[in-house]
């Protein structure tokens, strides 16, 4: 199952995203083994459930509509910044001279704590909400 | 520079942060804590409320102030629109909080509850006071993580099911709208709401925006719970605790869900015809089809989960209404009107569905049950209760002289003057069908016959409990007085100015 | 026996405090080098999860860590909090002001207060992963 | 164009895995997969052709770098992705103690 | 060049690697032919970067992970065959003693 | 003992690391391997006074090459099963009996074994080591003891034990 | 003045009457309602020129049109006259009557006499919906609610009469759209343009709910048999009454001008509405349901009155109005006085009360002779004044004047089945049989007698005095000054009386109680019935033999007539549809968010 | 211009690629968490070919993390092969 993750991660290394392949590294093995505990506490063997009719209508409509999806997005991203040769606004500011305005030599931390230090300050926030949440839920007993 | 703005956000935050190491000391601290937290929120945002007027603050978090008129930090935006979602916030946080001293009682750890409950309305504060886009995003994320959590709160059969399927539902959607943020990156080359006005400006290319506004739409959708995208919401309105669910009907869905919608729509995409249609015909489906799948359920919270989206589809409807007027441009005191008509009923909801959620947990705390079939007879049993439902269902229902009436009457009337005679009548229609599914909920509930076998207590619920469902039934008829035009002139016009004036206020901010 | 086999156990004496200091490494270097607080805090957290994977969770009072992980990561990201709300009392009333002196860039002791955060949120992030890990481990079936 | 469509058609992979699997930890791994390809898609908007690992190295000043913000933006994305998966499964752990099946379509309890 | 070779020989001997990893038939020869062939191409990629760099932080990086790799992938390798096992995956129809069968009954 | 000595290899581990010999380098590196210390010396290796006997160094300086040697063999033998069309495998899993005391050597060993032709260990019952044997070349257990074992053990007795 | 008394009371009484059944309370709201009697009744000698003077200008409720304003004319003070005086008469009533019965019985009374003087004085048609809801509201408190029936009954009561003011919302809001302005005094209106026959049609429907006419009328029986006989006689019967009718006078005549097919249509409407609902009081067992009936019956009356469009026909409708109002509720208090002392409300458990209660007796025999149209008393001279207004009516030259003979005729019918039933209601109750278990029955106090006998000697004096005092007094200053031509000489309507009445008794004989005997005096409105032991409304289903109403009442038990269960059952069917598709499946929804998506975009690309 | 590291780099995808082959075609789970592990290390040779590449440093950090998590990984994956609980 990490294995699109893992995948994501050379294309993190080929895309010059070396703070993001480190990341997502740590992240895909910790939902990897969150995975894996979650299957231990429940059941070992993992149910395989056949493809009924219904099943298979579902799937059928499922194809459709990502297909439909698929040419719309085609469709409508043709005209876009092609791969490679996207131009800048905002992040210019963070690229010329940020390293000397937040002292930080990795520009994406730059980013990450200074000039956008409120969102990190939401995403630490996430993480423990999760963490409230699961403790929360993982109560044994809900109601007195 | 106004400190009160990142306050607002850091204050239920940090709360949440002391809940979790202080609550294990001192065992009844979480409660009473966050209830005076939301207090002193209620009463900050209500001083920004009288405060603001028809101002826009911007706060620019770090100090960074814009290069070549750029902005490249986060911008906390301040104005008439997001000082009401304040309002609405903290007012029924505080009230859903007082209500639970009493009603959590019963569930195990309280501190939990009490820390992530400041983490939802932290998050609200977030998405309501930002100006970024990808800021909107996170801040949507810990709110909704957080009511993820707490519709599981119960561990249950029903709430961890119900949670399972809001999450994978609210999931996608937080996909969708991570995506459609990466589009609006891919071409504005910004975040800040207001700028990515500006880049766009350079030209609409059709498939593109379409596709980015239905993203954008159908995430938030999710949220807002309209109709197609609507079908984790009575499941998850109905199985969190009811505080909670009073606060997720309440002010939850509007200010992660429609406040978004409106923002987006109205402020940072330029509105066309098309997508107002497409918005006006979301809001009358949702309308329709959830008073309809209302007024067939026999449980209580249910019942009222389905309302939400009906009601909500009121809002929508006359926002879309405002919008294709709007992009018209013929009749704008019209669109003001609907505009107006919309953000009053999204308010009004507030207050009658909070309290209905309130006294559907009452009614569950004391029979244990929310079957509508196993009640009856409470109203000399419950007074109050019965009393404030009454309010409720009556001020729901568009009847006066409760809120409900005033705002409805309102957008049946822009709908009129619009000439959108159908959905005026379809207004109509819904509110004829919603009276009669809450006068089934009054009949089953209060009236009619008490049911032999169920052992009542007899009492009323606990003060706290009371406390919050009368404040609420006193609100619905308060708020009524919004209806009068110099009330409503000092109180609902800023943000209704912002919606109206949207491409005038985005280049004020810019050029802050 | 507890735990996986004696090779196991073995490596995991060497390797845990290794991995751990190497999490340390990465936090501490946030601003210099790709991870940071959160890459970083994964892997400080990998150390303790390994210990429990190769150990078994018997030594530990699970109860015990709990509480004491809650506590590290709730004041860790209050402290967070504090460091983003020092700006704002500080003349500028600046939230998410980058308040220390910025110092020599590609430095060990530079990009003033982002280090700092870098720090906290790497504490919050072990002890809400080492949570996460631990509320799963712990939760047990009950009898319904 | 070709890496963004990839990108979306994998999105569409992860959405399509969410529809038709019937097992929960399983709809849980393809909503990852959606996520993973919504990061892949920032990361592919953020590169420059030419442009250095967004590391400054006082050395050699006046570099072009790929663009920081995509991947500030993925990193925050990320955690976020980790947070709900981990709440997600908590859930999953709980559904499958009462419910005794990790099938999707026993799971109905609320209907109608 | 010597770095070049040393390159060139390490994904040698993971291409050997992979190759077993597809063609052999149970999952404990995989392992066998993957962990093995793959570990040690990957040390000497790494000697490729330390001769790369020479002895400075770099070079020294790569020297560092080398013994991590090392018990990293054996253990692991380890664990993985104990688990297999454990996991009620039985021996491929060309083998021909199985002592540990006894050990765990 | 065990605090100390494991500040002193996680001050090293973090010099090697950042590589690096300035003040606030050290300063910085000083407190997390103290905290290293504080936090993962209880499960630290137990007889940590080995550390300091020199000679032990010195086998295990041998070792590094013995090993090699035995590593470059087993690719080269994995290589050919792999390549060789027909693939001439003949799985099983052998025991084999130990003389190494202590867990830590046993541990070396099992890891070497892992690395050498076509073995890997699976397990340690007593003093028993399970080895998954990709080609057993002897059923005879004295046979591929010597086979398998080889020289390690004896390294490893003088580098450990 | 009178709005800022209105406004004052209202909260006043609320919190009053939350200490509920104190004495204190009773009196305080008994001298309320002395106050507004008082002032309702000097507001008659008050001139039209001093009308604006009386237009308190508020804020103006939405932008800039319509002030709130309150409007005194004649048709309002004549409501508001006869609001005041139901008011004092039914609460004096109530005060022995409904010991206990409703909670906050008399806070809800008083806004419900507060709210009904707010709709009949305001102007501004917003305020007078706000009013006119608020209506709903007290209607729906008023049923006790506590028993299977009666909760059902007040629950589509407050839905009926909600959607209702809800369809007028809409009715108001294109008179907005059209006109302008929301006061009434300014909105007059040709009903030819297709919205201003929406708006009509709505608020037409609004008027119809409320006076109970065909087909919103279904409310009214359910409500008279399960709420006390005091919320009967109070609302359905008089209040509720008095503003359908007052509203119905203006749309008709003040906000919109009618054209033919409208006439046609309203004509049709009361027809209907007079004879359905009387063969359905035929039917009828429980005295309070066939009240009901009554009820909505002689609706159709006041809207042929007004439908004609004449001023004799719009006098003949406010008449009946007034007389219907006083007959109607004191046969109201006269069920529940009989309810009172036996706790009975069947016809056929009830008999021989006669002696027993006597005043009560009085009053049953004249508001009975009254409704059926029996010469002296009230319901006479105004049926013969509509009967009257029909023929003038003929004359004209539209389709609806060529069928004058018509609804002449369905008119005269449904007067005679009328009496017919009546004969029943004061048989069935007052003089068959003589029940053992009724020995220990006494009369009811006085404080429950007294309103009766009032409103008796009511129905007399209007009756007699019609010509001389309440025509000219009362009603010219509304309809315009007309000429009662051939007033009590006209010999073709004497006759239709004549006919009417002996239709009545023919019916009643032929269908089968040939051993019923009558002796019928009807001068001086004294009368004595033998009566066998026979049970009186058995011979009522030789009635329901016929085949067109053998169908017609068995489509009518299953409710087929009825707008309320009609649109329930298709609701609900909407609802079950609806509900199917929420299966709980989660791929269900996920498909259902994704096709929406994409259904949306293809919307939007094209 | 194609260089020769940049060859080895793809080279050394591809087999990551093959890897990826075993992973999703299985068939047991032991083999996908097999091709897991290996595709771990592989991964190892890749951060080491682009560090040369780049003469950055840094990229080698990636490497060690994903040799250290990659690790603890297979350890719970073997674990739960093994059938006992994670805190057994
Ligand atoms: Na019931
Ligand atoms: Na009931």
């Amino acid at each position: 199952c990490g294995i699109v993750g893992y995948g994501l991660v050379i294309c993190f290394l080929l895309l010059k995203a070396p703070d993001l392949a480190i990341v997502q590294i740590v992240v895909d093995t910790m939902s990897l083994i969150i995975m894996v505990t979650v299957v231990l506490n429940t059941s070992r063997e993992e149910p395989y459930y056949g493809l009924d009719s219904r099943g298979r209508t579902l799937a059928v409509a499922a194809l459709a509509l990502i297909i439909a999806l698929l040419y719309y997005f085609v469709i409508s991203t043709g005209h876009l910044d092609a791969f490679g040769e996207s131009h800048l606004r905002m992040s210019e500011a963070y690229m010329n001279g940020a390293a000397e305005k937040t002292g930080s030599a990795n520009l994406v931390t730059g980013v990450v704590f200074d000039f956008r230090g409120y969102d990190t300050l939401g995403e630490a926030t996430v993480l423990v909400t999760a963490v409230l949440g699961v403790i929360a839920i993982l109560r044994l007993k809900g109601k007195k | 520079m106004n400190p009160i703005i990142p306050m607002l956000v850091i204050v239920p935050l940090a709360s949440a942060f002391l809940i979790m190491v202080l609550g294990k000391l001192i065992r009844d601290l979480p409660g009473y804590f966050t209830s005076a937290v939301f207090l002193v929120l209620l009463i900050t945002s209500y001083y920004a409320w009288m405060h603001n007027g028809n101002g826009i603050t911007v706060y620019k978090v770090g100090g960074w102030e814009a290069v070549n008129k750029i902005p490249i930090g986060i911008y906390m935006v301040l104005d008439g629109l997001s000082v009401i979602m304040l309002c609405l916030i903290s007012t029924l946080g505080f009230l859903s909080a007082v209500y639970s001293l009493s009603y959590m009682k019963r569930y195990t750890g309280e501190e939990y509850y009490y820390a992530l409950l400041c983490l939802l309305v932290a998050g609200m504060n977030g998405v309501v006071l930002s100006g970024d886009l990808f800021n909107i995003f996170v801040f949507l994320e810990i709110s909704v993580i957080a009511s993820y959590a707490l519709v599981a709160f119960g561990v249950e059969k029903n709430e961890l099911e119900a949670s399972f399927k809001y999450q994978v539902l609210g999931g996608i959607a937080s996909l969708l709208i991570l995506f459609g943020i990466g589009l609006i990156y891919w071409k504005a080359k910004t975040l800040n709401i207001a700028d990515i006005r500006e880049a766009f400006k350079a030209g609409y290319d059709g498939t593109y925006y379409t596709f980015v506004q239905m993203l954008i739409l159908c995430g938030f959708g999710v949220k807002a719970a309209i109709m197609p995208f609507h079908a984790w919401l009575p499941d998850a309105h109905s199985s969190a605790p009811s505080p909670i669910s009073a606060m997720l009907s309440g002010v939850f869905i509007k200010a992660v869900g429609i406040y978004v919608i409106l923002r987006l729509f109205f402020s940072m995409f330029v509105i066309s015809e098309q997508i107002a249609f497409v918005i006006t015909a979301l809001g009358t489906l949702s309308m329709v089809f959830g008073v309809f799948l209302a007024i067939g359920q026999w449980d209580i919270k249910r019942l009222l989960a389905y309302h939400s989206i009906s009601q909500m589809g009121y809002v929508i409807m006359s926002a879309g209404i405002g919008m294709i007027l709007l992009s018209r441009g013929t009749r704008p005191d019209v669109a003001l009107l609907a505009i107006t008509g919309g953000l009053y009923h999204l308010i009004n909801h507030a207050a009658f569905k909070g309290l209905l959620f309130l006294n559907a947990g009452a009614l569950e705390y004391r029979l244990g049950t929310r079957d509508l079939k196993e009640m009856g007879g409470l109203a000399s049993e419950m007074p109050i209760t019965a009393g404030t439902s009454f309010v409720a269902s009556m001020s729901i229902s568009g009847i006066p002289p409760f809120n409900g009436f005033f705002s409805k009457l309102i957008i049946v009337i822009a709908c009129i003057r619009g000439r959108f005679y159908l959905l005026a009548f379809l207004a109509i229609l819904v509110s004829i069908i919603t009276l009669a599914s809450f006068l089934k909920f009054q009949r089953y509930a209060f009236y009619n016959k008490t049911n032999a076998g169920k052992d009542l207590t007899g009492k009323e619920v606990a003060t706290p409990m009371v406390f919050s469902m009368i404040v609420l039934g006193m609100l619905c008829l308060l708020m009524s007085l919004l209806a009068i035009p110099s009330v409503r002139e000092s109180l609902l016009k800023p943000a209704v100015d912002v919606l109206m004036d949207a491409g005038n206020c985005m280049s004020k901010i810019i050029g802050m | 026996m507890k735990g996986m086999t004696t090779i196991v156990k073995k490596t995991t004496q060497i390797l845990a405090g290794i991995i751990f200091l190497y999490g340390a490494y990465v936090v501490i270097h946030g601003h210099l080098t790709p991870g940071g607080g959160f890459a970083g805090g994964v892997i400080m957290a990998g150390a303790f999860i390994l210990v429990t994977l190769a150990f078994g969770g018997g030594f530990l009072n699970l109860k015990k860590e709990e509480t004491g992980s809650t506590a590290t990561e709730n004041i860790a990201v209050l402290i967070v909090i504090i460091l983003s709300l020092v700006g704002l009392f500080l003349g500028a009333k600046v939230f998410f002001l980058n308040f220390l002196p910025r110092g020599t860039v590609g430095e060990l002791v530079s990009a003033g207060v982002l280090p700092l955060y870098n720090i906290f949120v790497g504490i919050e992030v072990t002890s809400s992963i080492f949570i996460l890990f631990l509320a799963l481990v712990i939760f047990k079936e009950e009898d319904t | 164009m070709i890496p963004y469509w990839m990108c979306f058609a994998l999105f569409l992979v992860g959405l399509y895995g969410v529809i038709t699997r019937r097992n929960l930890v399983k709809i849980a791994i393809s909503l990852s997969i959606m996520e993973v390809s919504t990061f892949l898609f920032f990361a592919l908007m953020g590169y420059i052709e030419g442009g250095k690992f967004p590391i400054v190295d006082p050395a050699e000043p006046g570099q072009l770098y790929v663009d920081p913000l995509p991947q500030a933006l993925v990193l925050t994305a990320i955690v976020i992705g980790l947070a709900t998966t981990s709440l997600l499964m908590a859930v999953i752990i709980r559904i499958y103690r009462k419910y005794k099946t990790f099938d999707i379509r026993e799971i109905r309890n609320l209907r109608g | 060049m010597a770095c070049l070779i040393l390159l060139s020989v390490g994904i040698l001997f993971n291409l050997f690697g992979c190759i077993g990893l597809i063609r052999l038939p149970d999952v404990y020869n995989r392992l066998q032919a993957a962990t093995k062939c793959v570990t040690l191409g990957t040390c000497s990629i790494l000697i490729g970067v330390l001769v790369h760099f020479g002895f400075n932080d770099a070079g020294v990086k790569a020297m560092v992970a080398i013994p991590i790799l090392f018990f990293a992938s054996t253990v692991a390798a380890h664990a993985l065959i104990r688990g297999a096992y454990g996991f009620g995956i039985r021996l491929g129809d060309r083998s021909v003693k199985d002592d540990y069968k006894d050990a765990v009954k | 003992m065990r605090y100390l000595t494991l500040f002193i290899l996680s001050l090293i581990m973090w010099l090697l690391l950042t590589f690096k010999l300035t003040i606030p380098n050290l300063i910085v590196g000083t407190v997390v391997a103290a905290i290293t210390a504080l936090i993962f010396a209880r499960y630290f290796i137990r007889n940590v006074h080995k550390f300091l006997e020199p000679k032990r160094y010195f086998w295990l300086f041998v070792y590094f090459f013995v090993f090699l040697w035995a590593c470059l063999k087993a690719n080269i033998d994995v290589a050919y099963r792999v390549l060789h069309p027909a693939m001439p495998i003949r799985p099983g899993i052998v025991k084999v009996r130990t003389t190494l005391r202590s867990d830590f050597a046993r541990t070396l060993l099992a890891n070497s074994i892992t690395m050498t032709p076509g073995t890997i260990s699976v397990d340690i019952i007593g003093d028993d080591l399970y080895i998954h044997w990709i080609y057993v070349h002897s059923e005879d257990p004295e046979v591929y003891s010597s086979l398998i074992l080889g020289q390690f053990e004896k390294y490893i007795k003088r580098i450990v034990e | 003045m009178l709005a800022g008394i209105l406004l004052f009371f209202i909260p006043g009484r609320i919190r009053f009457v939350k200490e509920l059944i104190s004495i204190l309370a009773v009196m305080a709201a008994l001298y309320s309602s002395i106050v507004l009697f008082g002032t309702g009744d000097k507001l008659i000698s008050v001139d039209d020129a001093l009308r604006t003077g009386y237009q308190a200008h508020h804020n103006c409720l939405l932008a800039d049109h319509g002030s709130i304003c309150f409007q005194v004319d004649g048709l309002s003070r004549l409501i508001v006259l006869f609001l005041g005086i139901f008011g004092l008469l039914i609460l004096v009533y109530c005060l022995t009557y409904n010991k206990g019965r409703i909670k906050g019985f008399y806070s809800w009374y008083l806004i419900t006499l507060g709210a009904s003087y707010g709709a009949v004085l305001s102007d501004n048609l917003l305020l007078f919906i706000i009013f006119w809801g608020v209506l709903g509201i007290t209607l729906y408190k008023l049923i006790p609610g506590t028993d299977e029936a009666s909760s059902a009954a007040a629950k589509k009561t407050l839905i009926i009469i909600g959607a209702s003011d809800g369809i007028m919302i809409l009715g108001i809001a294109i008179i907005w759209k059209i006109c302008g302005t929301l006061s009434m005094a300014d909105v007059s209106l040709p009903t030819s343009g297709a919205l201003t026959a929406a708006a009509f049609l709505a608020l037409l429907t609004g008027s119809f709910t409320k006076a109970g006419a065909f087909p919103f009328h279904s409310w009214i029986p359910d409500y008279a048999q399960y709420s006390p006989a005091s919320s009967a006689a109070f609302l359905p019967a008089s209040l509720d009454k008095l503003l359908g009718i007052y509203f119905l006078a203006r749309i008709t005549t003040d906000l919109f001008i009618l054209t033919d097919p409208w006439r046609m249509l309203l004509l049709s409407l009361g027809v209907i509405t007079i004879v359905a609902a009387v063969l359905m009081a035929l039917v009828q067992h429980n005295c309070r349901r066939l009240l009901g009936f009554h009820a909505v019956s002689q609706v159709g009356y006041m809207v042929l009155g007004f439908s004609l469009g004449s001023m004799l026909g719009v006098a003949a409708g406010l008449f009946h109005m007034l007389n219907n109002v006083i007959y109607k509720s004191g046969l109201f208090l006269t069920a529940g006085n009989v309810e009172f002392r036996t706790g009975k409300e069947d016809i056929d458990e009830l008999g021989d009360l006669s002696r027993s209660m006597p005043l009560t007796f009085f009053g049953a025999i004249v508001f009975a002779l009254s409704i059926s149209g029996i010469p002296p008393l009230n319901g006479f001279a105004s049926k013969w004044m509509i009967y009257q207004a029909i023929i003038d009516f003929g004359s004209g030259s539209g389709l609806p004047n060529k069928l004058w003979i018509l609804w002449l005729g369905l008119a005269v019918f449904g007067s005679a089945l009328t009496l017919a039933s009546f004969i029943k209601f004061i048989g069935g109750i007052f003089l068959s049989g003589k029940k053992q278990e009724f020995a220990q029955v006494r009369e009811v106090p006085v404080l429950m007698w007294a309103p009766l006998i009032l409103l008796a000697l009511g129905c007399l004096l209007f009756g007699i005095f019609a010509t001389g005092i309440i025509l000219p007094r009362l009603l010219m200053p509304v309809s315009g000054v007309f000429v009662p031509a051939g007033f009590w000489n006209s010999s073709l309507v004497s006759v239709l009386v004549l006919i009417s009445v002996l239709l009545g008794i023919c019916l009643y004989l032929i269908t089968g109680m040939k051993k019923f005997r009558t002796e019928d005096s009807f001068i001086g409105g004294e009368k004595l019935y033998e009566t066998t032991g026979y049970p009186v409304s058995g011979f009522y289903h030789t009635l329901k033999e016929f085949r067109l109403m053998a169908w017609f009442y068995q489509k009518a038990e299953e409710r087929w007539f009825d707008v309320y269960e009609l649109s329930k059952r298709f609701t609900l069917w909407l609802s079950s549809l609806a509900s199917r598709a929420h299966s709980g499946i989660l791929p269900h929804y996920t498909v259902w968010i994704i096709a929406g998506l994409i259904i949306l975009l293809m919307i939007m690309n094209t | 211009m194609i260089s020769y590291l940049d060859i080895m780099l793809y080279v050394q995808i591809a087999l990551s690629g093959i890897c990826m082959y075993r992973i999703i075609r299985g068939p047991t789970i032991p083999d996908r968490m097999v091709g897991i592990d290996i595709f771990g290390i592989l991964v190892v040779g890749i951060c080491a070919i682009i560090a040369i590449e780049t003469e950055k440093s840094y990229i080698l950090d990636i490497g060690i993390a994903w040799i250290i998590l990659s690790f603890i990984g297979t350890l719970t994956l073997a674990k739960y092969l093994s059938g006992k609980k994670i805190n057994e």
